[in-house]
């Protein structure tokens, strides 16, 4: 019993600060522009799979790097194509909630079935950091792929958190999310910063899928699970809140853990939607969140 | 008769008091000027008074009831309609659908239930609209779309009318017109209180004044007196030394 | 377990209007015959080949297959049901027909099935119908099959109610049903039984925790299978379900440790058990990895985990064609790695759909020419009494079937040595470097089964 | 960096000039080339759609010749499938299921703005009243009395659904939408002591008879196409619309849009209803793949986003050519491009046509008659 009880917390501990990170870019991308980003999931998958490729003899025989090498490239190719996503498509029709909202959704559906196509329905494996740690006196193993997702998570939430507070470009971001028209008038180049979040947010998505992938498999489906969280710790949060994302990150990614050690493995899921429901009727801004809805 | 009391109304936004234990009354049949200068809580009233938002304290009457927490279309079924400071007309509608929607009963049985066309085109000719009614509202000129706000609240057919800002951005000609046309609402029996920043041109057309200064009632009376009210010439002056700070 | 004596048989009343049915078939045909559907193309081996059904073989018979085609184990059985008819067709067909084959994808979904199964009994009016991997997608298309009276050769889904809730218990109704393989997971249950006795004697294993994807396939496993454990003084001391999108193995592994197992039994074919497995081997884990896991399955499952799938087992009919299970097994492993082994697509080896489907095809040809008829529409009893009489020497095993009066009529029977064993339901092991071996049923073994080596 | 973004705006730009451009040429050339036959048939159709519109114009909205022509082929084609399609009887009695669908989406959603992913659990609710009924209550109960109910169950969990998540703006809304799906997806399995889990519930087919099975849903279908699109142009679809343009508006015009959106989600649920128990019986069974699964939300957006939201009649052919292009005509490029295509098509319409293809055709057809509306 207590064996369970401190495996879930570090359980709970390193899976949430995976989880921070996707739902951070999330919320991010929705605070600057206003749009709720479905194709967020499929840019973790492109990291998983971009780095699998970069990494991996088994795919592209030409191309196999360094770790070190292959994660950072992962990073910023992840991010490119975020920013691509939304230069291409999304700032052609954001002025359109519900189009934008449909279309992103579409591309995560579509971005499935070409991974399908090309990497074909079978699950992936890929090492980041080989071996584990063993913890004798809570009967529980940690990976070192695991210790490394939650500090590059929080090395990647320092840096982030340096980058809004601290540099100009990323205070930018920050007034635009707080109020758009203020920033405006302040002489941010809103358009510009909307495309330099989905490139960070694209930049933070693609570090959570390298680790999902490494901790679990590259697969087509691998990304509804996470995107679901991220939906769901964003409202727990509040939309639109950094620090929102990370409280409700670690309650969820708790409340998941604990359920599964204490209540059983099947019922894992369906916990998180019943506090997402209770959230949402009881505090529907969220923690952190400002109202979105009515009087 | 007082056809609208507001009393001990009170707002905040978080820490900040935007009304502050405001009373006043709107007597059936006169037409009120609520002014002050920009940011002194007017529009923050009307929002209060049609139940936008919800009050902090203090009570609204209209018609010897007290519609405080009533909801926004409740308010405007007792005869209450605002013409808000944004235009905001649907586009994928025409100047004649957007009129009707305002005549729609609040009825999900009511399948065909608004006004006839001719009310409709009476309703426009009301602000001079008439010949609009099949055009769409984003080809109107600013001074259509804003008398189809105008044509709009009186197609709820409302006892009392609230006008936020109804003059904004409209020449000498067209105020003048906008003004006769308010005095023919009177004559119907329509109440009216009008918010504006701009004392001067309100001044023939009022009967009465209400001035705010932070969400307060500075003074009120005859529009001749408050011209030559001392604290109200020096809130205005405070006021736009403000602004333009 | 499904219960075979609960209520499907009054549920089946509902079905039972033969005439109706019949006299609909019949009808549609005149009406096709007198050109009232000016449209109706007549393409795919329609009416017009089988002239008058006088009970002889027209000049091309039709199979249909149906199997999802966005898994590989449904490619698998694509590829082998194209070998098969080739096969059968270079060797004259069945009785001097060629044999058409038409694959339809099922997509894993009921209802994409049954809209392709209609098109296979209604538009290409197929003779006999193969395949559907799992059971979902098999039962869905049963009421439509039977309809049509199309012979139907189920060759991946292994749950008994196929049989139980359908053809024992409305035979006139469902007689057209025969599973070809797996055996049904009822016996699935008994050989993992007779297995862990086996990893008993071997390494003195007597603890076995069960871990299972909570789905219903897996009933049979927590429930059949530790009582069979138990009865046999095997200690079971955990059993636990796990949702089927399941991606986090930590606190499982973590249990079936503390429990004391020395080998974890793990039923999974939704969930996928590779990065399970990168974690036990990574973490030494003191506890064998046995039982079902169709990933593990993949021909490529060792290069996609990495080699850390090495030393996890996993039961499949046609054993991956590792060993000579009979003398058909290896050749046609070796023929089907010589055509795919390349392809771009998985599967490089037929997999154990791809085994069964294969030898169903050659077990509709013996019948149907035992039968001397593929006319099922008037002569589907003929085909019925064909298909019984089966004892086919196939690459996957014998195939026989269960009687009609019998608990799983028309299912597989299992094939039994002389200690009462199951013999026809293999498993394999992987091993370092990527070699599959067979390490049971004794007769079939190509290698002892391997501890992991950091197990004491 | 910012050289990136100047680009990227350049592009920005250019994809949304093009998008204008490309709609202009296509109107202009469409226009162009149909028009030398367009015009003249106009001119001879005229005075049918004249009386059309004098006796039923007020009821369903006034249409030109080309329009009136368009309605009556269509309804002519499905009513004649089976003497033209006997092949096709499967998709087409499959696309007709999908349109009841695509169009009680489009009530609520299309016409609100607040997008449901939740629909898919009604036409479960429907499907599974039906299967629930038949497998513990009695398997031979009648039609008259499991179609009600099913619809009434339906209606109830949609009110469910409702009350509390249409207090919600926008994606939340859709959010809490979305998990009553996953929710009452995993219920099925929960339960599937009940439910039978992933493998479901048998239910009697209608009929064994492809052609009869088709009428069995196209009456159905086009009884809920006429109803909701006389919905649609009454009042009612003005308020819907309304309050997907300007909720305040609504308010200020004295209407309850509380009661308004309920109303659409009852709207909706009906149609799903109906709709639930026929693919229950064209499927002869229910289980969560064909019902429950959040998918089969998404697919019945884009059968709407495809026809134009908020159209009803948009939805109805969106949903033909969906189910068409899925089932028939793209079915030979394989499972994964065949998909591909078919979202790669959603997604252009809803850059570059967001007002959806029929009513793009529905126009371009009334703009060669001429502005007579």
């Amino acid at each position: 019993m207590l064996g369970d009880i401190a495996s879930v917390i570090v359980d709970g501990a390193l899976i949430s600060a995976v989880y921070a990170l996707i739902a951070i870019g999330f919320t991010m991308v929705f605070g600057v522009g206003g749009v709720l980003n479905l194709a967020h999931g499929a840019l973790i998958m492109a990291g998983a799979y971009t780095y699998l490729s970069l990494v991996s003899d088994s795919i592209l025989a030409s191309v196999t790097l360094h770790p070190i090498v292959a994660f950072p490239l992962t990073v910023v190719i992840v991010g490119l194509i975020s920013y691509g996503l939304y230069v291409v498509l999304v700032r052609t029709i954001e002025e359109n909630v519900v189009i934008t909202f449909l279309a992103t959704i579409v591309v995560a559906i579509a971005f499935t079935e070409l991974v399908t196509l090309v990497f074909h329905a079978q699950p992936y494996q890929y090492s980041v950091v080989p071996g584990v740690l063993q913890v004798q006196a809570l009967g529980t193993r940690i990976l070192y792929v695991e210790l490394a997702a939650f500090v590059a998570s929080w090395g990647a939430m320092g840096l982030l958190w340096y980058y809004v507070t601290k540099t100009d470009s990323g205070r930018s971001i920050r007034a635009t999310s707080m109020s758009e028209r203020g920033a405006m008038l302040t002489g941010v180049d809103v358009p510009g910063v909307r495309a330099r979040t989905w490139l960070v947010a694209g930049g933070l998505a693609g570090i959570a899928g390298v680790f999902l992938g490494g901790i679990g498999a590259a697969e087509p489906t691998m990304w509804l699970e996470p995107l679901a969280l991220a939906f769901i710790i964003v409202v727990v949060g509040g939309i639109g809140s950094i620090k929102g994302s990370v409280a409700a990150a670690y309650i969820v990614g708790y409340l998941q853990t604990a359920t599964g050690q204490f209540l059983g493995q099947s019922v894992r899921g369906i916990m998180s939607l019943v506090v997402l429901v209770v959230v949402l009727l009881v505090l529907p801004q969220g923690l952190y969140g400002t109202e979105f809805v009515h009087e | 008769m007082t056809l609208l009391s507001v009393e001990d109304l009170t707002k905040q936004f978080g820490g900040l008091v935007a009304v502050d234990d405001l009373s006043f009354g709107v007597e059936s049949g006169e037409i009120l000027g609520l002014i002050g200068p920009n940011g002194s809580g007017k529009t923050t009233v009307f929002n209060c008074i049609m139940s936008i938002y919800q009050v902090t304290g203090g009570t609204v009457r209209f018609d010897g009831t007290d519609i405080t927490d009533d909801k926004t279309h409740e308010i405007v079924n007792r005869g209450l309609s605002r013409v808000s400071q944004e235009s905001n007309p649907i586009g994928s509608m025409t100047v004649r659908e957007n009129i009707e929607l305002f005549t729609f009963p609040n009825s999900i049985r009511s399948f065909d239930g608004g006004a006839s066309d001719k009310a409709i085109a009476s309703y426009a000719a009301q602000v001079d609209i008439e010949d609009a009614l099949n055009d769409d509202p984003g080809s109107l000129p600013h001074a259509d779309v804003r008398r189809l706000e105008i044509a709009k609240a009186l197609a709820t057919e409302p006892d009392l009318l609230l006008l936020d800002e109804p003059f904004a951005g409209l020449n000498q000609t067209e105020v003048r017109r906008l003004s006769e046309q308010f005095e023919s609402f009177r004559e119907q029996g329509i109440t009216m209180v009008v918010v504006d920043h701009n004392m001067r041109g309100l001044m023939d057309l009022v009967d009465r004044v209400v001035v705010l200064h932070n969400g307060q009632k500075l003074a009120s009376g005859d529009p001749a007196d408050i011209v030559g009210d001392e604290r109200v010439q020096d809130a205005y002056l405070a006021g736009e030394v403000s602004a333009v700070q | 377990m499904a219960d075979p004596t609960s209520t499907p048989s009054d549920r089946s009343t509902a079905y039972t209007n033969g005439i109706g049915r019949r006299s609909f078939i019949r009808a549609a045909g005149a009406s096709a015959a007198l050109g009232l559907f000016a449209g109706c193309s007549g393409d795919g081996g329609g009416g017009g080949e089988n002239p008058d059904g006088g009970g002889g073989i027209s000049e091309t018979v039709t199979i249909g297959h149906l199997a999802p085609l966005n898994n590989p184990l449904g490619i698998g059985s694509k590829r082998s049901a194209e070998m098969a008819v080739a096969e059968i067709n270079d060797d004259g067909g069945i009785a001097d027909q060629t044999v058409e084959l038409v694959t339809k994808d099922t997509r894993a979904s009921p209802s994409e099935a049954r809209t392709v199964a209609g098109e296979l009994v209604r538009q290409e009016e197929v003779d006999a119908i193969v395949g559907t991997f799992s059971s979902e997608v098999t039962q869905s298309i049963m009421d439509l099959v039977s309809e049509f009276n199309t012979p139907f050769l189920v060759t991946g889904s292994a749950a008994p109610s196929t049989v139980t809730e359908f053809v024992a218990s409305d035979y006139e109704r469902y007689k057209n049903t025969f599973r070809v393989g797996p055996v049904n997971s009822h016996f699935q249950a008994e050989v993992i039984s007779q297995y862990a006795s086996h990893l008993s004697d071997r390494h003195g294993w007597n603890t076995f925790a069960v871990v299972a994807d909570d789905a219903e396939w897996t009933t049979v496993f927590r429930n059949r299978l530790v009582d069979l454990l138990r009865e046999a003084d095997l200690d079971v001391p955990m059993v636990n379900g796990l949702a089927t999108d399941t991606t986090s193995f930590g606190s499982v592994l973590d249990d079936v440790d503390e429990v004391g197992a020395d080998a974890m039994f793990r039923f999974f074919a939704h969930i996928n058990g590779g990065p399970m497995a990168a974690r036990w081997a990574e973490g030494e884990y003191e506890f064998g990895i046995e039982g079902v896991h169709v990933a593990s399955m993949l021909p490529a499952y060792y290069q996609l985990t990495e080699g850390a799938a090495a030393y996890e087992t996993t039961t499949q009919s046609g054993a991956a064609g590792v060993t000579d299970i009979t003398s058909k097994t290896v050749p046609f492993t070796e023929s089907y790695m010589e055509e795919y082994g390349d392809a771009d697509d998985p599967p490089s080896k037929p997999m154990y759909m791809g085994f069964v489907t294969y030898d169903a095809i050659h077990v509709f040809k013996n019948a149907a020419e035992r039968a001397g008829t593929v006319d099922q529409e008037n002569n589907l009893d003929t085909i019925v009494d064909a298909l019984l009489q089966t004892d086919f020497t196939g690459a996957a095993g014998q195939v026989q079937f269960y009687g009609a009066d019998e608990t799983y009529a028309h299912d597989l029977r299992e094939k039994r040595d002389s200690d009462g064993l199951i013999t026809n339901y293999p498993l394999t092991q992987w091993r370092e470097g990527g070699s599959l071996e067979c390490v049971y049923p004794e007769g079939l073994r190509t290698a002892e089964h391997a501890a992991p080596p950091w197990m004491g | 960096m910012s050289d990136r973004e100047q680009t990227g705006r350049g592009i920005g730009r250019l994809t949304g000039r093009a998008e204008s451009v490309l709609r202009d040429t296509l109107l202009a050339q469409g226009a162009g080339v149909v028009g030398a036959v367009g015009r003249p048939a106009e001119r001879l159709l005229w005075p049918v759609a004249e009386r059309y519109n004098r006796r039923l114009g007020e009821r369903f909205g006034e249409v030109t010749g080309l329009q009136l022509l368009l309605l009556v082929v269509a309804f002519g084609g499905l009513v004649t499938a089976p003497l033209w399609g006997q092949d096709y009887l499967r998709p087409l009695t499959l696309g007709a299921v999908w349109a009841v669908f695509a169009m009680g989406w489009d009530i609520q959603s299309g016409y609100t703005g607040y997008i449901s992913f939740g629909h898919s659990a009604l036409s479960g609710a429907a499907g599974y009243t039906t299967g629930l009924l038949v497998l513990h209550l009695n398997p031979e109960l009648s039609l008259f009395v499991t179609v009600p109910l099913s619809i009434l169950v339906t209606t109830a969990l949609g009110l469910a659904i409702a009350v509390p998540s249409l207090r919600l703006r926008g994606p939340y809304f859709s959010l809490v939408t979305f998990v009553t799906v996953l929710l009452f997806y995993r219920l099925t399995k929960a339960l599937s002591e009940w439910t039978n889990g992933l493998r479901g519930i048998r239910v009697d087919v209608f009929t064994y008879d492809l052609t009869l099975q088709y009428y069995m849903v196209v009456v159905p279908m086009l009884a809920v196409a006429a109803t909701l699109t006389y919905v649609g142009r009454s009042d009612i679809g003005t308020v819907l619309i309304a309050i997907r343009e300007n909720e305040d508006a609504v308010s200020a015009a004295g209407l309850d849009p509380t009661k308004f959106k309920l109303w659409s989600f009852v709207l909706s649920a009906v149609p799903m209803g109906i709709g639930g128990v026929l693919l229950a019986h064209v499927n002869a069974g229910v289980d969560p793949q064909t019902f429950v699964i959040v998918d089969n939300s998404i697919q019945m957006i884009a059968m709407a986003v495809i026809g134009g939201m908020s159209s009803i009649l948009g939805p109805l052919g969106g949903a033909f050519l969906f189910v068409g292009l899925r089932d028939v005509f793209l079915v030979g490029l394989g499972e994964e491009l065949r998909w591909l295509a078919l979202w790669l098509l959603v997604l252009l319409v809803l850059v570059f046509a967001r007002d959806g293809l029929f009513r793009l055709l529905w126009r371009a057809l009334g703009a060669l008659g001429g502005d007579r509306r």
